[in-house]
């Protein structure tokens, strides 16, 4: 329990931290804000209002603090260019951005688990030489040129899958998932190639600890010490990089939505920088930030709660 | 005495490294009877632990052995497969290591752990194993032990973690059990106990045990006899009072006289001169010339024999080869 | 054995060895010259003449892909430098002085992580424009996190060693601890995350250009170059090809290095 | 008695415990719970202990390489904590450590040479010339020579990194010297051989040993005075010919009767139960919850401390005034 309040604590404080570096980058914005948002040819009412609009005419703490009180209430601001309140604009978007997101963390689970624990059985002097270069290439590759691949191969060449645009999952399950595939299997593949890796190095480190000495002396099969014992120790600390890669995903969809043209978080936050709609992209900042926190925070107390030596201290 | 229970003669065992070969234990020959406690006692290096390992086949990858036979039961065990050696271990042989910290899964409860030897090797039922895992921690003198029976092994203090070791060791049976330095790693008070408990295990049951140990005090209170491991050789061995009192290798004698005690104090202590060669160091001839202050010719070049010199006490040492036994 | 299980490293080599020797040829020498248009001439494919073909305006891609590299690697170097600069500081001081310095500085490193891959570089670009400098400096705060993480867990550890304490008890002040005893052994993981964040550095940027955010024209980019190649994808798919898997050999190059590294690190301890 | 060197007054060290335990409150490991003794000039003070008794945080206060929670360490009469910058960085030539692992003992990075020379140059002695005639005298004390100016620490044998360790103690020619289970990770041949060397550089330079170990024998034999620690409390403290034959405290008691090299079986004395956890010692006497003698005031009452005739004392309730001494 006390654990879980620590984490609470610092959970919080550094959603506040975050909250603050957003708020005071967006105040480092160079000129008036007013008048770079209306361009230099604006009429200095027009500027004015704007100002007022955004309570320029306050103080930065003032802001800060009215902002967050904002926040707590679920009013995340007004968006200049759609002129609506920033949070109807993000539920629009989230669904997309959301599906994006668990397609692709299923798809990491689903290939990138299997393969780990498929490696580390038959692991050998070329299996681990070709695993590591094969791995290393799906790190390394661009997911957005991963996805250009794949639309030139699955979409121009063999017409399998639609290159942009998206299907509601209400108006069609199939076509939905058609269209969110290809995008989610371009931001999976270096979170794949991750999972991979880094499950195959914990099973095969946990495979040298003494205790799996002891299961081996009491005469068990290898495949009863493998599932039975080594597989669990070794998801312990798969589990710890879940966070990271949950994060890895969402900043994936930020550019993939773009490459397939679908109108989620990330494409809207590229539209709002471009048109310099600021309050949009700043509560969509702290939006994103937080979720990986909350995200981070839950992985943390699984953590803790699949692990008994942790369990019961708390 | 009777036929003995495992006979290891001439096994060899070689390292294989980037740049070669190397003989990590050469003609290894020895016997434990059966109701027998027998201590193997050596330096770092010497081989007593790759000597445990490889009668129970779990040598590390790139260790083979390349010559000799392991007989147990009058069967050749280095002829197994993997799945006949699943059916010796644990069931025939079972071992305990030293390190109790880290010898037991984090994650399964201490029950499980030692229930899970009577899961493969026994057709009892889920209830009937729990009654006998319980039996088993009591009789390795595990308090509470329904309690403890659903504990991790990080609520254990090493003394406790050890003695559920034990009874993993001991649940199914075995005719032979071996202790690779079992109690080095625990406190003085706390190897206090599970030496008794060493002590009770050999007076009420009747299995034979390999006891490996660094430690002379150790072996002269758990031992019948001992074998006297140096570079990969047993160069001694006999009855532990014997080897004690009257050690006939140079090696065993200058090991014995450098262990401090109190009533050397103010004397300098005994040294063997240099250090114990590396694997790639060893040469032929005797291993323990190149050290030895009686080192004679031939000790270089010859391989010294094993020499019986009086009832189980034998010696591979040229200073006892030729003209019998000389003055000691 | 040893020899098979560092092939991967030296392919990173390598890789990295003719991306380096390219980025130094393109300076002297480019087949065409990289910003020169030919309308006769645009989207054609792969010939003796432009080996990888010619964009949407007939610009020789190989000669730009060169002059990319220029580019990849000032970005690359430059958001290092800063990364390790200010990480290496900031986790020196966490992890040597501890306390609550510590406490503060492992929450700020903390809130930086929460920004998921390029979202702080984007949101630092947003408020302080695009173009290359920014790019870089952006890239560069992005990367303080990691080197500040790595540096202060190094210190941590081997503070408290015996050679270390057995120095403090020799007279040892706290510069002679941190640059005799504590660097040197923490050097090789803070350069094996070096090569890590140089890899990440030409990630970034690619997406960051790509999303029109990074390096603008004239300067060349590949991920600008992707950016204008995505429209052709079906009528000139060598562009797109091309020039992403510039981009994938050089953070490959640099992975297998920093891995390679790490094993050899891995192996002395 | 000669002048004491050090003095350690009524030291404690509480060490406050991360998070995570069920009460809420801060928890504090008891480290050291109280220690008074002093050192004299030129002697061997052993400081025997479990694991978890304080041994080694009572040799890293007394170097101030951890700060005392409270309690005065005095070295020639003056508190330690008093030193100016200048003065401490002076005192730091008297007062050196070797620790156990000599594989975490010598920084990996630097040459012997390097690592021989880091002690002179923050102390600015001598010139280039001056120092090289130094480190090859040191390198030739400890019993190596030129060859391994240049090596590294990860070649070098155990103990040969453990006189590396000794020689870049001694280079400053200290006059007290911390040995924290400096020879417990050797083998018996070469931890026979450092005893030997510490013994002989102990005669020829008048050190004073604080000699931290859990090997009673090796205790016994290197000691002129014995401290007996248990749960960061002082149990006794004696000489050796009376601690070592004649111990008083029950707990030293049952800790030399498990010396096994000597004592036969019926004569131990088997303590039972789990060494408590440091942070959560028992009230009263630290000892009560496993001793044989344990009395009603035992539990509530911490003994003072008695002296016993000569430099003999014993923390005990046996001994107590008000008490019949029944084990005398």
């Amino acid at each position: 329990m006390r654990y879980i309040l620590y984490k609470l604590s610092s959970f919080f404080f550094t959603i506040v931290m975050v909250s603050v570096i957003i708020f005071f980058v967006f105040q480092l914005l160079p000129g008036n804000p007013a008048q770079i948002i209306l361009g230099m040819d604006a009429e200095p009412a027009q500027v004015a209002q704007l100002e007022k609009q955004l309570g320029l005419d306050r103080s930065a703490v003032e802001r800060y603090l009215d902002w967050v009180a904002g926040l707590f209430q679920g009013d995340l601001g007004e968006s200049l260019r759609y002129q609506l309140p920033v949070r109807d604009i993000l539920m629009d978007r989230i669904p997309i951005t959301a599906s994006l997101a668990i397609l692709s963390l299923i798809l990491t689970v689903c290939m990138g688990l299997p393969l780990g624990i498929l490696i580390a059985r038959f692991d050998g002097k070329w299996v681990s030489v070709m695993l590591n270069i094969v791995t290393q290439l799906g790190i390394s590759i661009p997911s957005f040129w991963f996805g250009f691949i794949l639309i030139l191969v699955f979409g121009v060449i063999l017409q399998l899958f639609p290159t942009y645009g998206y299907v509601p999952w209400s108006e069609n399950f199939i076509g939905a998932l058609q269209s969110f595939f290809l995008p989610s299997l371009a931001i999976a593949i270096g979170n794949i190639a991750i999972v991979i890796r880094y499950l195959r190095n914990t099973i095969l480190d946990q495979a040298k600890m003494d205790y799996v000495r002891t299961a081996r002396v009491k005469g068990l099969k290898e495949r009863t010490i493998l599932y039975g014992h080594i597989l669990r120790n070794s998801l312990i600390p798969v589990l710890t990089i879940m966070g990271l890669i949950v994060a890895d995903t969402l900043g994936g969809s930020i550019i993939i939505e773009n490459v397939f043209s679908l109108p989620g978080l990330g494409n809207l936050l590229i539209q709002s920088i471009t048109s310099r709609d600021f309050p949009l992209v700043q509560s969509m900042v702290l939006y994103i930030a937080v979720l990986v926190l909350l995200i981070n925070f839950i992985v943390d107390i699984l953590y803790k709660i699949v692990d008994p030596r942790i369990r019961q201290k708390g | 005495m009777s036929t003995p229970l495992l006979a290891v003669e001439n096994m060899n065992v070689t390292f294989q490294f980037a740049d070669g070969k190397y003989k990590a234990l050469e003609d290894i020959t020895f016997s434990v009877f059966p109701d027998e406690v027998i201590g193997i006692v050596g330096e770092s290096g010497c081989g007593k632990s790759l000597t445990s390992q490889a009668i129970l086949g779990i040598l590390p990858d790139n260790a083979a052995v390349k010559q000799g036979k392991v007989s147990y039961k009058e069967k050749d065990l280095l002829k197994y497969n993997e799945r006949e050696w699943q059916q010796v271990r644990g069931k025939e042989i079972s071992i305990i290591f030293q390190e109790p910290m880290t010898a037991l899964n984090p994650l399964l409860t201490i029950g499980k752990q030692i229930s899970e030897v009577l899961k493969k090797h026994t057709n009892l039922s889920k209830s009937e194993r729990k009654k006998r895992t319980i039996e088993m921690m009591q009789e390795v003198g595990l308090p509470r032990a329904e309690e403890l029976y659903k504990a991790y092994p990080h609520q254990l203090s090493g003394g406790m973690r050890q003695r559920v070791v034990i009874a993993i060791a001991l649940i199914a049976e075995p005719d032979l059990i071996i202790a690779d330095e079992p109690t080095t790693a625990l406190d003085v008070t706390i190897q206090a106990q599970v030496l008794e408990l060493f002590r009770k295990i050999k007076l009420q049951r009747k299995s034979s045990m390999i006891f490996i140990s660094h430690d002379w005090g150790v072996i002269r209170h758990v031992c019948d006899r001992v074998l006297v491991m140096y570079a990969g050789h047993i160069v001694e061995e006999g009855t532990v009072s014997e080897i004690l009192k009257h050690p006939k290798h140079p090696y065993t004698k200058g090991l014995i006289q450098s262990i401090p005690d109190h009533r050397k104090r103010g004397m300098e202590l005994y040294t063997i001169p240099g250090k114990v060669p590396s694997l790639q160091e060893r040469k032929g001839g005797c291993p323990f010339a190149d050290r030895c202050l009686e080192r004679m010719e031939q000790c270089g070049e010859l391989y010294p024999e094993s020499r019986l010199l009086e009832g189980t006490h034998a010696v591979k040492c040229h200073l006892y080869t030729k003209s019998g036994v000389t003055t000691s | 054995m040893r020899k098979t299980k560092s092939i991967p490293f030296h392919i990173g080599v390598g890789l990295v060895g003719a991306l380096v020797v390219m980025m130094l040829i393109s300076i002297f020498y480019t087949p065409h010259v990289p910003q020169a248009m030919d309308s006769a001439n645009r989207l054609a494919p792969p010939s003796l003449d432009h080996p990888f073909g010619t964009d949407n305006f007939g610009r020789d891609i190989l000669s730009r892909v060169m002059e990319g590299s220029q580019t990849a690697f000032i970005i690359g170097i430059s958001s290092v430098v800063i990364g390790l600069v200010f990480g290496f500081i900031l986790g020196a001081c966490a992890g040597y002085f501890g306390g609550w310095l510590d406490e503060i500085i492992s929450r700020l490193m903390d809130a930086m992580f929460a920004f998921p891959g390029i979202l702080l570089a984007i949101m630092l670009i947003a408020v302080f424009s695009t173009g290359m400098t920014n790019t870089i400096i952006a890239l560069g705060i992005m990367s303080i996190p990691a080197f500040a993480r790595i540096t202060r867990s190094s210190f941590i550890q081997y503070k408290e060693y015996d050679f270390v304490k057995a120095s403090i008890a020799k007279g040892a002040g706290s510069f002679r601890i941190i640059f005799h005893h504590i660097l040197p052994n923490a050097i090789s993981p803070i350069l094996v995350a070096a090569a890590l964040s140089f890899s990440g550095a030409i990630l970034s940027e690619s997406g960051l250009s790509y999303l029109g955010l990074g390096v603008q024209p004239p300067e060349p980019s590949w991920g600008r170059m992707l950016k204008e190649a995505q429209p052709y994808i079906d009528s000139a798919p060598w562009y797109v090809v091309i020039t992403g898997m510039a981009i994938t050999l050089l953070v490959l190059g640099f992975n297998l290095l920093a891995d390679g590294l790490r094993d050899k690190q891995d192996k002395k301890v | 008695m000669k002048e004491p060197i050090v003095q350690v007054e009524n030291v404690f060290k509480h060490y406050k415990q991360s998070q995570g335990n069920f009460s809420g409150r801060d928890a504090y490991v008891k480290a050291v719970n109280g220690v008074t003794f002093s050192l004299y000039e030129g002697e061997s003070f052993g400081l025997v202990g479990e694991s978890g008794s304080g041994k080694s945080t009572i040799g890293q206060v007394m170097l101030q390489l951890i700060q005392p929670t409270s309690g005065v360490v005095k070295y020639k009469g003056r508190d330690v904590s008093t030193f100016s910058r200048k003065e401490r960085k002076a005192w730091r030539k008297d007062v050196q450590i070797v620790f156990q692992d000599p594989y975490s003992s010598l920084n990996p990075k630097k040459t012997v040479g390097w690592i021989l020379n880091e002690p002179l140059q923050i102390h600015k002695i001598g010139d280039k010339s001056y120092r090289k005639q130094k480190i090859m005298q040191t390198l030739e004390e400890v019993g190596l020579d030129a060859s391994y100016l240049n090596r590294y620490p990860h070649e070098l044998s155990g103990g040969q990194r453990q006189r590396v360790a000794i020689a870049s103690a001694i280079i400053l020619n200290p006059e007290l010297i911390v040995i924290d289970e400096g020879v417990s990770a050797l083998d018996v041949s070469v931890q026979a051989q450092i005893l030997n060397l510490l013994k002989s550089l102990q005669r020829k330079y008048h050190l004073t040993y604080l000699f931290i170990s859990h090997d009673l024998n090796v205790v016994q034999y290197f000691c002129d005075r014995i401290a007996v620690m248990y749960l960061g409390e002082l149990m006794e403290i004696g000489k050796t010919e009376e601690l070592g034959t004649k111990p008083k405290h029950p707990y030293a008691e049952a800790l030399f009767s498990s010396i096994l090299m000597h004592n036969e079986a019926e004569n131990r004395i088997v303590l039972e139960g789990d060494l408590p956890n440091p942070s959560n010692p028992p009230a009263g006497c630290p000892f009560h919850s496993r001793c044989i003698h344990k009395m009603d005031i035992c539990k509530t009452t911490k003994p003072a401390n008695q002296y016993l005739g000569g430099q003999h004392q014993v923390s005990c309730h046996l001994y107590s005034e008000n008490q019949s001494i029944q084990n005398a």
